[in-house]
């Protein structure tokens, strides 16, 4: 992997625990054993929810794009297990995993994917633009970079409403040089608001490592703006949590915006149309998924902490096998929206004709 | 009736709604301290304070960005474009984001926000400053578009537009801010999507909104007097929902008309309405419906070829004398 | 003739201007390493170069502003963008610098770039990636805009754009790129502006531009095999400039228009269309001018009911029989 | 002002001068005495040609906005006298100070303020969009920060053609916030353009402090890009040159972008229409006029150096003015551009119609 290391700065949030020690972080430390159990669950769901994803898109029951979170469960369950009732997610287009780490129904996800009128966006979204604002999660965006500034503006939001929760905006290493996000760093720095932009750094946007996109280490260009920033790593979930923990604190208490990039990897192609053969090797996958995939990892920790067994371990994944079945049952089964559907959920007004005000076409022909 | 400028017409409409809802946000650029760079707020940091009047720094993607996503969590933000001709560097958000996020979302998520600002040539600021986009924002579906010619109606559907729950980008014009007329007192609200006859005729209809609905008139007096021609004149005012009942009727009366716009004529809003009108009222036209545009090049800067590239009451006055030939 | 497909036929073009004139440079989003998203620009690097095929930042408004800086030192750039909707994140750099330059400079700076990449519904990626932004390009005088709806054409008009001293525009069709056609050997030029009629008839005109003409010949096939109606289809192949005699011609001849377009409805290049043909040959309309368009909402993500949202055969068959009715 | 102060950092271009040494800087010390008049001559010319235009202004003889650079003339003229014949510049709409310093004739300028055929634009671009391609002048650009990407292509263009040159653009404090200024410094930092972007700081965006709308250091954001960067001020012409010719040098020499503010102040308003009193005093600005006029800390160090004398500070005063006030008569006595001359000069085909290529209708009414 092209990736520059770690480095702390002055800006960095000051008291990281050391690496062996995140378990012992406090946000870790007072888990109890059916929530580590909870956490584990969800990545095993994420992960059987996108391969069961990907056998549907080779079976042409999913169209466009299928953006896989696979190796990367860490940093949204580990994030999104911190969120309080005013803490808000935003996110790319790369989105299953936050929205199942944000307790969406995974059977509304699958049909989603299926294009059905069951589906969390009613099919109008597909995979790349999930959205449940009753689980303060935003999205799911389409254009590199342009759910920054909202994620900006959903911190605004908190802090306008005298709040005390924050907003984490989620981007790819490929999408920090996009301008919108520089400047709604500048924004969040100046405004004081409070946000964490999290930039998951997989090393590579489409076939371009980041090495051939950024100049400079990434989050670190938050000192430009007198900003926070911090950077950890993404397989270990204690480590995400203890880390990211840090940010929203800062960012609740203080109204103190950061920058934290978390080091991760994507096993799979860009999207599933890309052949991936052009710009890693094979080799470097199997590093990765041998020493660092997070749920072996986090599996490893909870069976030496003696709170995951064998038996359990083989049940949480049944259980994800078979609800990933189910979802794609669900889908299936489903209907497809009719063609009247095309020119609903345009218009509020057009939703809710009872309390329309303005008169005259809104449609054309 | 009371009289006020265009300019504290929509500064009264937005104190009022600042009054009536807390949720209401002004933000842009120097739209607080410096009272405005045209003066259209002046007052308002001084009366609502530093958290419901917010300037910004020049990062329109950025700050209108954060609008959309504030108005998510039901912040209603009223933002100002210095010259609506900076949506050009903030296009992304408005027409993918705010535009769309309704529709991706399957209807889960609002996006109540009103983008203002002038959207008008005349002023010899040149090629990138005098961009007319109505045509633009209307071909995108989710948006509303609002163009108003008078004081009244800038007022009146300012405060419908941002009692609106779907995004509405209300273009106004430099030239019409020291341009006064009555204004109704007490709560005035003009809905969106109901055009106004400004001047009724039997003979040519003029289709128009915004600055040439001035031009127009002044061409239909000397149509008038001079020519006996007889000229009904169809303003617009709000151009996404777009009330067309109002100027077929008046087409069914006059079978000939006139479009006036400011806008560059490829693909304009003339081009739409011409569409519909031959579409939906081929049989009432005596005459292939004309239509007076923008000179086609970028904005020039000399000033007084400016105005000639621009509608005027000389170009309007020619070009209805072509259609009732 | 051999035949390749639509992707080969550009590329080819791309190879050719390549070589021809060492000041052609290709850059984009994954154009090199990557072979390009699309794999339009498949082998390149490994022929020409990192100097001449080069990979860029996913920062639209800055490679392609830099881009156009380039073009004024006599680079000729020719830039992809993955997806033309991308342009959104871009439209200041294209529309004000690239369209404007030239104007603002009276007339020293030329800008020969060109800005090529698909335009088109129909691959279920959403309302952020489906745009078919033609009529907002062609709405500014100063550029120059293409969408080829065959190989042959693909590969002559990319061509004469690369070789064009003003900015053009070229819209290509991701559902195209397999799509095979006979592609004349050698030095093939299609200017820029020429209209062709794909299918002659008498009538009905079908006027249409990209992938729509796919649509239109099937659907005129069943209309001469079911109904007995002979139909005539203009592919306009460039908006802008516009062939309009073309069409014209043809519409003297069948006396009854159908547009089809895959725009969103509201101010689109059919608009366009129908104004300057009711304006032009008003006493050689039969009937209304008639549109079909992309059902007007964002662009829906479900397949099955994305492709009734388009334009297809059997939408073009229903809107043809309306006006022949 | 509230500006902060400078820095010196990492990336920063080594050896700068010390203070007091800056005209003994190599690129001052072999100045002639002519050449100092020169540049003296130059910023007094500037001077006397924007205040004629404000005149003019005020006589409604010029239209649409005017940006007076008075007070900032050391920058533009010290880094135009930099350029050799692969340089280029690049600037927004305060456009004048450059025009002049790279040699355009003042006549051609204020016809062009006039809106007349004979102006430098013939007319069509006006006050902010002044562009001299002979002289290597690229404008001249009225959207903030929209002419940097391009600066960012101009170097590109110069290494593409293997020549050894620089591009310099400029920009203000408010245009450092713009997205597409950001993507140029990261594409300039990862191609290594030779390009030199220079934020005039003049304290102020309209009515904005640099405090209200940016946050951290501006030239520091370099830092973000593994970019170089420098800090100097712009009053002193020599610390101008000094300081900019090392930077022009790192980008022609090593193909090593950098970024450089240069400290300045406009006396007047935003634009002619800015009343220019809702956000600073009048003390400041005349604090700033009594100590670090450019034109009069430069005349003082060349009576030092008995380059410049009494006579001559008055001769080239009554030269400059008399410049201007050609300018002005030229400017009133040409014509305006016809109606015809609307559509002229928007495409190269229409315009050399004997060598079209394209058929069609390039204009439509
Ligand atoms: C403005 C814009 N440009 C290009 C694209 C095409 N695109 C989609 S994802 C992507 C790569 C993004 O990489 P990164 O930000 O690292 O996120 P990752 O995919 O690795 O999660 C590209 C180029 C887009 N969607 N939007
Ligand atoms: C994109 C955009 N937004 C806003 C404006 C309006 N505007 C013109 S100049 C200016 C202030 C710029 O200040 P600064 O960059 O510091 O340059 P200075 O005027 O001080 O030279 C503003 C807000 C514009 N021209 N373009
Ligand atoms: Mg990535
Ligand atoms: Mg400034």
């Amino acid at each position: 992997m092209t990736k520059t290391s770690s480095a702390t700065a002055a800006k960095k949030p000051a008291a990281s625990a050391k690496a062996a020690d995140f378990g012992q972080a406090p946000v870790n430390a007072k888990l109890t054993a059916a929530q580590k159990i909870e956490l584990y669950r969800t990545m095993v769901r994420i992960r059987r929810f996108e391969e069961r994803s990907l056998r549907s898109y080779q079976a042409k029951k999913i169209g466009g794009f299928l953006h896989l979170y696979i190796g990367q469960e860490a940093v949204a369950t580990g994030c999104c297990s911190l969120m309080g009732a005013n803490d808000h997610v935003i996110t790319a287009y790369r989105d299953h995993g936050h929205a199942i780490a944000v307790g969406m129904d995974t059977r509304a996800l699958m049909a989603e994917n299926y294009g059905k009128v069951t589906g969390c966006s009613k099919g109008k979204g597909g995979s790349m633009h999930y959205f449940a604002p009753d689980k303060n999660y935003w999205g799911g965006h389409g254009i590199v970079g342009g759910q920054i500034p909202l994620g900006a503006g959903l911190a605004y939001g908190i802090k306008y409403k005298g709040l005390k929760g924050a907003a984490m905006a989620f981007m790819g290493d490929g999408a920090v040089n996009q301008g919108a996000v520089h400047e709604a760093y500048n924004l969040a720095a100046l405004w004081q608001l409070p946000a964490v932009f999290i930039i998951e750094n997989n090393g590579y946007s489409m076939g371009t490592s980041q090495a051939r996109s950024s100049a400079g280490q990434l989050a670190k260009r938050a000192e430009g703006y007198d900003m926070a920033w911090g950077q950890c790593n993404g397989h270990d979930l204690y480590e995400v949590r203890a880390t990211v923990d840090e940010h929203l604190r800062m960012a609740r208490e203080q109204c103190k915006p950061s920058i934290l990039e978390i080091d991760t990897y994507r096993y799979r192609g860009h999207s599933v149309a890309d052949p991936d053969n052009t710009y890693r090797t094979k080799e470097e996958i199997e590093e990765y998924r041998r020493t660092k995939d997070p749920i072996q990892v986090f599996q490893n920790l909870l069976v030496a902490e003696r709170v995951l067994t064998e038996d359990l371990i083989a049940e949480i994944d049944t259980a994800a096998r078979t609800e990933a079945d189910a979802a794609a049952d669900f889908a299936e089964a489903s209907p497809f929206p009719t063609v009247e559907d095309i020119q609903k959920d345009v218009y509020w007004e057009a939703d809710n004709p009872s309390e329309r005000k303005s008169q005259g076409r809104l449609f054309f022909d | 009736m009371p009289v006020f400028t265009y300019r504290e017409a929509i500064r009264h409409a937005l104190a009022e709604e600042l009054e009536r809802d807390a949720n209401v946000v002004i933000m842009g650029e120097e739209v607080a301290q410096f009272n405005g760079a045209y003066k259209v707020t002046e007052g308002l940091l001084a009366k609502f304070g530093d958290k419901r009047v917010v300037d910004t720094p020049i990062t329109e993607a950025g700050f209108i960005g954060a609008g959309i996503g504030a108005s998510m969590l039901g912040v209603r933000p009223v933002m100002e474009l210095m010259f609506w001709s900076f949506y050009s560097v903030a296009f992304d958000q408005i027409l993918n984001n705010a535009a769309n996020v309704r529709y991706m979302s399957g209807g889960q998520i609002s996006c109540p926000i009103v983008i203002r600002g002038p959207a008008n040539g005349g002023t010899n600021v040149g090629a990138t400053h005098s961009h007319t986009p109505e045509n633009v924002l209307a071909n995108h579906p989710g948006v509303k578009v609002v163009v108003p010619s008078t004081a009244a109606d800038a007022k009146g559907l300012l405060k419908s537009a941002i009692r609106d729950n779907d995004p509405v980008f209300f273009l106004e014009n430099t030239l019409l801010y020291g341009e006064k007329g009555e204004v109704p007192e007490g709560e005035h609200i003009v809905p969106l999507g109901v055009a106004d006859i400004k001047r009724t005729g039997k003979d040519l209809t003029i289709v128009t909104y915004g600055r040439s609905v001035l031009h127009s008139l002044k061409a239909a007096e000397i149509l008038e007097k001079e020519h006996g021609a007889s000229v009904e004149i169809v303003d617009l005012r709000t151009i996404r929902p777009l009330d067309i009942d109002t100027v077929l009727k008046s087409v069914a009366k006059t079978h000939r008309v006139l479009i006036v716009e400011e806008q560059k004529p490829f693909a304009s809003v003339g081009t739409q309405l011409s569409y519909m009108i031959q579409r939906e009222a081929f049989d009432e036209l005596d005459a292939p419906i004309h239509r007076l545009a923008t000179v086609d090049a970028p904005a020039i800067y000399s000033p007084p070829v400016e105005v000639e590239q621009l509608p005027n009451a000389q170009r309007v006055l020619k070009a209805a004398l072509e259609v009732l030939a």
